[in-house]
């Protein structure tokens, strides 16, 4: 048996805080215990627990790939005490991490498929991490499309790399936002609407997406209009988590435990799980 | 052959006393109208006419427990730079727990797969799981809201105890079922108990048998998520429920919980409480949004993840221990068997044409 | 009881009506009731009232807003009904109401206390004056008024307050006398220290499970109720007896004015912790100071939503 | 939050009895402060910029100032924590002079309590956050209540700087006790040649809207947006043909009715006007006295009216108007001296009041100027005047010095002189409190030249002596007795709130002290503000105030209101009630008991819930403590808020 | 932690802050002196003290609680106090039902003005908490923690 604590925070210190949008900010951290953060090592899509002390914890996907491992970030949206605690920290300041949590994105299984990534809002953040890797190990896989939106250009994420990302040339990216906005020169539209005008194939692909609960819904039948099978669709699920190990009992659908089994799921997973979301 | 011995009922507090030299031992204690395990106290009546009202569960996993402390400290040269320091808190010591029922001990093992799982141990528990023992008193009559046989289980089931007491003529004949059992049985004050091992099986026969019937719930992990979105069913079953933590807090085998923290100043707890899944709040998201919005929902959760997720999990085993103390002090009576029954009975109307 | 059928017959014929109809019927032995939610016709068979009718149905009237209900009230009850209506928690048109000359309902704790542990119950007939439970093959035998819930003894309201039909004849006026609160003054009998002891060693075997909350037909802010919430942060989650006995005091003050003393709090305690008293002391004090009794009138306010530039039985301290 | 703390001196008000380095070096080991400092004064400019300065090189986001009470100097480090760009509700004081220095002299407890008190407020500070004013129009209009001398002053002020104003005055004419004066001290102007011309201007001004005989009925909103329900009471003829001609009170058959504008020295018609420089010029009717409005008959005026005027049918009127600020100038009463035994409790005809004297003076008065005892209408020759008659009397309920007795007193002496140069005054005094401007002056020449015999002492007793009135008194300086035959006495009556001034208070929600005069924002800084935003007061409503005074406040109301209205939007105080509509349940007790009915029910996805209008929240607090699951919560003073301070306290 | 042993016992004030704030200021400036054991909480006006706050204090180891509004009728927002005074006259009257002194919190009204009062009432205040003694504490999470100490007092 492992007799690790599962509940004792790692410590470690905020190198870098970046203001991405107006509730929005991404946390650089490294571990403070250095063998720790060399030996640190998680797949795409896990998640961590940061801890504010005091208040309390909440769930961050790691949005840095395994393939940069100078730091983890991890992107924090403000909507409830702990997570408002955590817009106050600053470069510097220290912050408790439980890290991996969760199980990762099946990226074996997408070797040699088209991806196409369709983020929402802060559901970018745990695409970031498997594009970044994914681009880290290029060869690896087909053609790469990403579309990108949120609600105006000041709700979108990661604006220092879409620039990057728009230049290169092994990636296909749209940015779209829902209404027209002075300056902005790319899509204008809902997510599923302007996937549906890109129309990626659904031949040998697979479709990662992630976003607000509504998006996703439309996005998927989006996805089903352009022939994806369910096995081919890939999510994450957001649940209210405590422990962030299976037991405190709160995340399940049933008898799967979202921070323990998920937060990453198949399009067919979810088809086989009770409908409570 | 385990080891069997014999107690007199009159020198039972001596032999606790003897065990509270080198543990912390917890009896059922009568206090208001209500039986609760309480640390064993000399000067208070020991109460086994009945099964206690509160299960022994808190003497492993306590209603609240501090997980970790943490510290903050400042770096006198520049006051912005605020060192803190998480420190672990592990229980510490034995205990011994006399006076609890088959079906409250053997719940511990609804925790365990759980808890001590290979892949992710909780050491909280552990620490007190490893260090607690079970001197388990096995029933000699059953109540109404008794239904341990329909779960695989019996009025004098051992699983989970170290110590097995059958009451006998005058007494307890006391059998071993751990080697820690054993060790705890070495008392002068405990006689042979050879000699009435015949008189403790008929007893135990004579309770099993007066039960009745126990129907088949092999079908409900099965049936259970067949009427998981019928939300009438839910809605029917759940109206009379009160949302209230009553049935998880008195359940033996409910283990969930929240983790709060609290600060003081410069110091503060990460705190492990009980938590209710019957309780808005336990599912609430920061969003606001709530995957189990109504009481259905979250009824529909505490029996599915009892007679359903649970087994589906460990191997069919139903995370329930029959002790009836839902059904019991329950203040609107909610009957847990009765929705497990209705749904394994529940056939959906066909629709004809 | 004998007008359980004419309540029957009049359930029959309002239940088209309504979505609901809300009564009691047999729970899991001879001995409880548990609440009935009458939706079908074939449901209202089971309906039974009688002594072990104690649940006060009131509780479950806010969560059914905006559907038709109706629900079987003792006169007790019927006052919960009249606070909701009058802090417009409920809509009156959205209710119709089911009376019944209560002759009162048994406290299970006491019958607990007066037989100990019975085994199996088997039968359980309840006449005018005695109780008889046959339990595991073995008669015992109770004076009714011995196990009676102590708020039948003073009642003054056997009939509802307020209903839309009423069965079986009205017991008569509501009794004048108030409430006299004699288990409380003998309370206070006790010393300062002793009193405080009491809620401290009462309090201790609480599991925080919220019942007497969640019983309480007039605590609705139920799934935002200040125990369990961080803004406002008053009570941690901590097993601490303070925080257990803040927020007994909480639930009291919160229900000061408000409460009809109709025990549900108490009666829901799995441990049996006497809440009731801190609820009965609040009333006590409302009475004396305002005159005022919760859950008669409608179109009253709760004494402290209101105010009165003079207040004539508030005497301040002189400096 | 980084905090900091400053932690002053004061010179050597704190300093004397607190440690401060030892607070600041405490205060250091808290949560959240990086950085601590005591200084010798925080509000002075280099005190201030050392605020400024930490904040940009400690990064800080929250600041604390131990020091004197916030009431002294709150907005001053609000604006300047504001200067340094931090938002000025990331501020907290810890009051350690006035609640602690001050009030006690043991160093070690005054440090010890010093420290709890700034660890009160970093813990609240720490709960604080940024809060942002909503900005919303004005309604430039202004209504001033009352037409007394400082209504007057504040209704011409505010429409020559060009706002719309409303006056309303609750009897015939504006003028208010001024315009019953004879003559005003110390100049001895003529006092109707003075205030008549101001009084036509007011009837004659573009900008003013006057409401006479007429009330406030009620009054909503918030400064910048009120709105005022006024009751213009029946008078029976219609103002607005009326000439004010007076034939219909020539011919008026009923002859006793009650003439309040004389102080009841004789009797008026039933429809009267009540004196010929009345500001409008119309004639009311009292229903009391006339016989059509009684019996039914008569109906004379109606007949001699020259413009159809009368209207016995008449019924009072209720009009709307929408105003942004509010100068109360409701006046004074006097006191009801028959309370006093030993003045013969108004059983004695030639025992006057002042005002009454004035009348009596005063050439458009009811005796033509000529002074006349009341019983017999004879010339008086000894004039008896008593001073502090229901003024620095505990024993009637009136501690406080009315103020400007001494001085009409004296000028009525002088007058009494003018008018009946054999006569001989006396006055019955205290203290003589002449403290304005050639005040002293003047009674030194009532006292010198006018020959006015001032006895210091009181009046113990008055009983008719044939057909004068023994006057008995002490004189304190000689020590002896005094006795005089007066042929009239007058006494000086003091000023007491005017009879409905409470009600008027309830309505404006403004306060008013024990004796029903209305507060001021602040005793010495602030003494025309109330503390309802938007309301301020004029005149003796705030206290007794003699004219120049009251003119003064009149200005000064009116230069407030031109200053609020200066802005075209205002912004409203952020310190209000906020909803969590997640955890509100609608049920609207914060509803019921807000004082201002700030909080309405709106509908949410079908639910009700509570909702504050920010602009007409006070910030109360009282929807707060009434919630009982904290869904409301007064910004600023939240429940965390203070929870975190109780638990900085006790938590042993 | 904060209390001075021995000299001090730990005294909340609740003051609303148009009047009584004010008139403890008042007595401040007129150099009125009082006893040190009061710390003085702030609030916008009486009726934003929710009775539990008292009870809070307390039961966290307040020896005493003081709340002082405006009188009643000058409540700066018309009515706070009115509501106050019901609420906390209940509250006054239910504390010792759990076994606090009916003197350990009381209520008065000091206006802006009177700094006397404010001193007479802060002193006669501190005075009959000295004269009660440190009120009962709850000591640990275990009632068995508060009444062995209690026991082993007596």
């Amino acid at each position: 048996m492992n007799n690790k604590n599962l509940y004792l925070p790692e410590m470690a210190t905020i190198q870098e805080v970046i203001e991405e949008t107006h509730n929005i900010i991404t946390f650089r951290v490294t571990l403070n215990n250095q063998e720790a953060m060399k030996n640190f090592s998680f797949q795409p899509g896990n998640v961590g627990q940061l801890s504010a002390f005091g208040i309390g914890e909440s769930t961050f996907v790691i949005n840095s790939p395994p393939s940069r491992m100078e730091y983890l970030q991890f992107s924090v949206m403000r909507s409830g005490e702990v997570t408002s605690n955590l817009h106050t920290l600053k470069a510097g300041d220290q912050i408790g991490v439980r890290a991996p949590l969760g199980n990762h994105f099946p990226y074996e299984d997408m070797k040699g498929k088209d991806i196409v990534f369709v983020g929402g809002g802060i559901g970018m953040a745990p695409l970031r991490t498997l594009l970044l890797f994914m681009l880290d190990n290029r060869s690896d896989y087909g053609k790469i499309t990403l579309l990108y939106g949120a609600r105006s250009p000041l709700d979108m994420a990661f604006n220092y790399e879409l620039q990057d990302w728009l230049d290169r040339d092994d990636l296909d990216t749209y940015l779209t936002i829902d209404a027209e906005f002075e300056g902005w020169k790319h899509n204008v539209g809902l997510i599923p609407n302007v996937l549906l005008d890109i129309a990626p194939s659904a031949e040998n692909s697979v479709a990662i997406t992630c976003g607000p609960p509504i998006m996703i819904k439309f996005t998927l039948q989006a996805l089903e209009k352009l022939g994806f099978k369910d096995e081919q669709i890939v999510t994450t699920l957001e649940k209210r988590m405590k422990c962030g190990v299976g037991i405190c009992g709160r995340c399940n659908i049933g008898s799967s435990y979202v921070c323990k089994d998920g937060p990453v799921y198949t399009g067919a997973q979810l088809k086989e799980l009770p409908n409570e979301l | 052959m385990a080891l069997v011995k014999y107690l007199k009922s009159t020198d039972l507090k001596s032999w606790l006393a003897e065990l509270a030299q080198e543990n912390r031992v917890f009896a059922p204690r009568y206090e208001g109208e209500a039986v609760i395990f309480a640390p064993f106290d000399p000067e208070q009546e020991i109460f086994i006419k009945y099964a206690a009202t509160a299960p022994p569960k808190k003497t492993v996993f306590p209603q609240s427990e501090r997980l970790v402390d943490f510290m903050y400290s400042k770096d006198p040269e520049d006051l912005s730079r605020i060192k803190i320091e998480a420190q672990e808190v592990l229980p510490q010591g034995t205990a011994v727990v006399f006076g609890g029922r088959p079906c409250d001990v053997r719940g511990f093992t609804m925790f365990d797969r759980v808890y001590m799982a290979e892949e992710a141990t909780d050491i909280y528990y552990k620490a007190r799981r490893d260090n607690t023992s079970f001197i388990t008193l096995a029933c000699d009559a059953t109540e109404n809201t008794c239904f341990c046989h329909w779960v695989n289980s019996s009025p004098s089931d051992p699983t989970g105890s170290d110590v097995l007491a059958i009451p006998v003529e005058g007494g307890f004949l006391l059998k071993a079922v751990s080697d820690r059992g054993e060790t705890l049985l070495t008392s002068q004050l405990l006689s042979a108990g050879e000699n009435r091992v015949e008189e403790g099986e008929r007893v135990c026969k004579e309770v099993a048998d007066s039960l009745s019937q126990a129907p088949d719930l092999a079908n409900s992990p099965k049936k259970l998520l067949e009427v998981f979105d019928n939300i009438e069913f839910w809605q029917d079953v759940s109206a009379k429920c009160l949302s209230c933590g009553t049935c998880t807090y008195l359940c033996p085998t409910c283990y969930c919980f929240n983790i709060t923290d609290e600060t003081q100043g410069m110091k503060g707890s990460r705190i492990r409480s009980w938590d209710n899944c019957m309780s808005a709040l336990f599912t609430m998201e920061a969003s606001g949004h709530n995957p189990r919005p109504t009481k259905a929902h979250r009824l529909k959760n505490r029996v599915g993840h009892k007679f359903s997720y649970y087994p589906d999990l460990h191997d069919g085993v139903i995370s329930c221990c029959g002790c009836g103390r839902c059904i019991k002090s329950c203040p609107a009576g909610v009957d847990i068997r009765e929705i497990v029954l209705k749904a394994i009975a529940f056939e959906p109307t066909v629709v004809e044409g | 009881m004998k007008f359980q059928k004419e309540l029957k017959d009049s359930i029959r014929k309002a239940l088209p009506e309504l979505d609901v109809v809300i009564g009691w019927c047999g729970s899991f032995d001879p001995l409880h009731a548990t609440p009935h939610f009458i939706r079908r016709e074939e449901d209202i068979e089971k309906l039974e009232i009688g002594p072990l009718s104690v649940h006060n149905l009131a509780t479950y009237l806010p969560g059914l807003r905006g559907k038709k209900v109706g629900i079987v009230v003792k006169g007790c009850d019927s006052r919960s009904v009249i606070e909701l209506l009058q802090e417009k928690l409920i809509a009156r048109d959205d209710i119709t109401i089911f009376g019944f000359p209560c002759t009162g309902v048994v406290d299970q704790a006491k019958i607990k206390k007066a037989l100990g542990y019975v085994g199996n119950v088997e039968s359980c007939d309840m006449s005018d004056k005695s109780v008889v439970i046959v339990a595991a093959g073995k008669a015992h035998s109770l004076e009714l008024s011995d196990v009676l819930a102590d708020k039948c003894h003073s009642c003054r309201y056997p009939d509802a307050i307020i209903s839309d039909i009423f069965v079986g004849d009205k017991s008569g006026e509501a009794v004048p006398a108030p409430a006299d609160y004699e288990a409380l003054a003998t309370f206070e009998n006790l010393s300062l220290p002793d009193r405080f002891g009491f809620w401290l060693k009462e309090l201790d075997r609480c599991i925080r499970c919220y019942a007497c909350r969640s019983a309480c037909p007039l605590c609705v802010c139920r799934d935002h109720c200040a125990a369990e919430s961080r803004e406002p942060h008053w009570l941690s989650q901590e097993n601490n007896v303070r925080d257990k006995l803040m927020f007994q005091v909480i639930h009291a003050y919160h229900l000061a004015g408000r409460c009809t003393e109709c025990g549900e709090c108490q009666r829901a305690c799995p441990v049996d912790i006497p809440v009731l008293m801190l609820k009965q002391k609040m009333n006590k004090e409302i009475r004396d100071i305002f005159k005022y009794e919760a859950g008669v009138d409608p179109e009253e306010t709760p004494p402290l939503l209101s105010f009165k530039m003079e207040e004539e039985n508030i005497t301040e301290k002189d400096w | 939050m980084k905090i900091g703390v400053f932690v002053c001196h004061c010179g050597s008000n704190i300093e004397a009895t607190v440690d401060t380095a030892a607070v600041a070096a405490a205060a250091r080991e808290f949560p959240g402060v990086v950085f601590a400092t005591d200084t010798m004064y925080t509000c002075s400019e280099p005190g201030q910029d050392e605020i400024v300065e930490a904040i940009k090189e400690h990064n800080l986001g929250g600041v604390v100032v131990a020091s004197c009470t916030p009431r002294m100097h709150e907005q001053t480090f609000r604006r300047t924590v504001e200067r340094a760009g931090l938002n000025k509700y990331l501020f907290e004081m810890a009051n350690i002079r006035e609640h602690v220095s001050w009030i006690g002299k043991d160093r070690e407890a005054n440090t010890n309590k010093s420290v709890d008190l700034v660890r009160m407020a970093t813990e609240k500070l720490m709960r604080n956050r940024a809060l942002h004013p909503k900005k919303f129009t004005i309604n430039k209009r202004v209504l001033v209540i009352g037409g007394g001398v400082a209504g007057i002053q504040a209704a011409l002020d505010c429409a020559d700087g060009g706002l719309e104003v409303v006056l309303v005055e609750k009897t015939t004419t504006i003028g208010g006790k001024m315009a019953k004066l004879d003559k005003t001290f110390p100049t001895v102007d003529c006092s109707s040649c003075i205030l008549g011309p101001r009084m036509v201007d007011v009837a004659q001004h573009p900008n003013i809207t006057l409401y006479a005989y007429a009330e406030i009925e009620e009054i909503n909103g918030y400064v910048g947006n009120f709105e005022i329900k006024v009751k213009k009471k029946a008078t029976y003829v219609d103002w607005k043909n009326c000439t004010g001609c007076g034939i219909c009170m020539d011919k008026c058959p009923s002859k006793k009715a009650r003439d309040t504008f004389n102080e009841e020295i004789g009797f008026t018609k039933a429809i009267n006007i009540p004196f010929p420089q009345a500001i409008p010029k119309k004639a009311k009717i009292d229903p009391e006295f006339c016989t059509m409005l009684k019996k039914g008959k008569c109906g004379v005026c109606a007949k001699v009216c020259p413009s159809g005027c009368i209207d016995y049918e008449m019924k009072d009127e209720f009009v709307t108007e929408k105003v942004g600020a509010i100068v109360t100038a409701t006046g004074f009463d006097l006191f009801d001296w028959t309370v006093y035994g030993e003045y013969g409790g108004g059983r004695y005809p030639d025992v006057i009041t002042s005002l009454q004297y004035e009348r009596m003076l005063s050439a458009s008065g009811p005796t033509g100027g000529h002074i006349k005892r009341p019983s017999d209408g004879k010339e008086p020759k000894n004039v008896v005047f008593i001073q502090c008659v229901g003024s620095r009397d505990k024993s009637v309920g009136r501690p406080y010095c009315t103020g400007f007795c001494c001085m009409y007193t004296a000028k009525q002496a002088i007058l009494t002189k003018d008018h009946l140069p054999l006569s001989q005054s006396y006055v019955f005094y205290m203290d003589i409190r002449a403290t304005g401007k050639l005040y002293d002056e003047f009674t030194r020449r009532a006292m010198e030249e006018y020959d006015t015999n001032y006895i210091r002492g009181r009046v113990s007793m008055i009983y008719p002596k044939g057909d004068k009135l023994l006057v008995r008194g002490a004189d304190t300086l000689m020590g002896t007795q005094v006795e005089v035959d007066a042929d009239l006495v007058v006494l000086a009556v003091g000023a007491e709130a005017s009879a409905g001034a409470s009600g008027l208070a309830e309505k404006l929600r403004i306060s008013y002290d024990s004796y029903g005069f209305y507060m001021e924002g602040h005793p010495k800084l602030k003494p025309v503000e109330t503390n309802t935003a938007g309301v301020y007061l004029a005149g003796a409503c705030q206290g007794p105030k003699d004219i120049p005074s009251s003119v003064a406040q009149g200005s000064a109301a009116a230069s407030k209101v031109l200053g609020l209205f200066s802005k075209d939007q205002l912004e409203s105080d952020p310190q209000v009630s906020m909803v969590d509509i997640k955890r509100c349940i609608g049920c609207g007790k914060c509803i019921q008991t807000c004082p201002f009915g700030a909080i309405k029910e709106i509908d949410f996805r079908g639910m009700a819930k509570a909702d504050v209008i920010e602009t007409i929240c006070q910030g109360c607090g009282i929807c707060t403590s009434t919630c009982p699951q904290g869904a409301i919560q007064l910004q600023h003073a939240t429940d965390n808020q203070i929870l975190s301070e109780v638990n900085a306290l006790c938590q042993f | 932690m904060p209390v001075l042993e021995g000299k001090e016992l730990r005294i909340v004030g609740f003051l609303c802050n148009w009047c009584s704030y004010g008139g403890a200021d008042t007595a401040g400036v007129g150099r009125f002196k009082q006893p040190t054991d009061l710390r003085i909480i702030k609030v916008p006006c009486s009726g934003r003290i929710d009775p539990l706050f008292v009870v809070k204090a307390l039961m966290n180891g307040a020896d005493g609680v003081l709340v002082s509004g405006c009188h009643p009728r000058d409540c700066h927002y018309a009515e706070g106090n009115f509501y106050a005074r019901r609420r906390l006259e209940i509250m006054h009257k239910f504390l010792p039902i759990l076994g606090y002194e009916p003197g350990r919190f009381e209520y008065t009204w000091v206006s802006a003005s009177e700094g006397q009062r404010w001193q007479q009432v802060v002193t006669s205040f501190t005075e009959q908490i000295h004269k009660l003694g440190p009120a009962p504490k709850i000591l640990g999470p275990e009632a068995s923690d508060t009444l062995g100490l209690m026991q082993a007092a007596l």
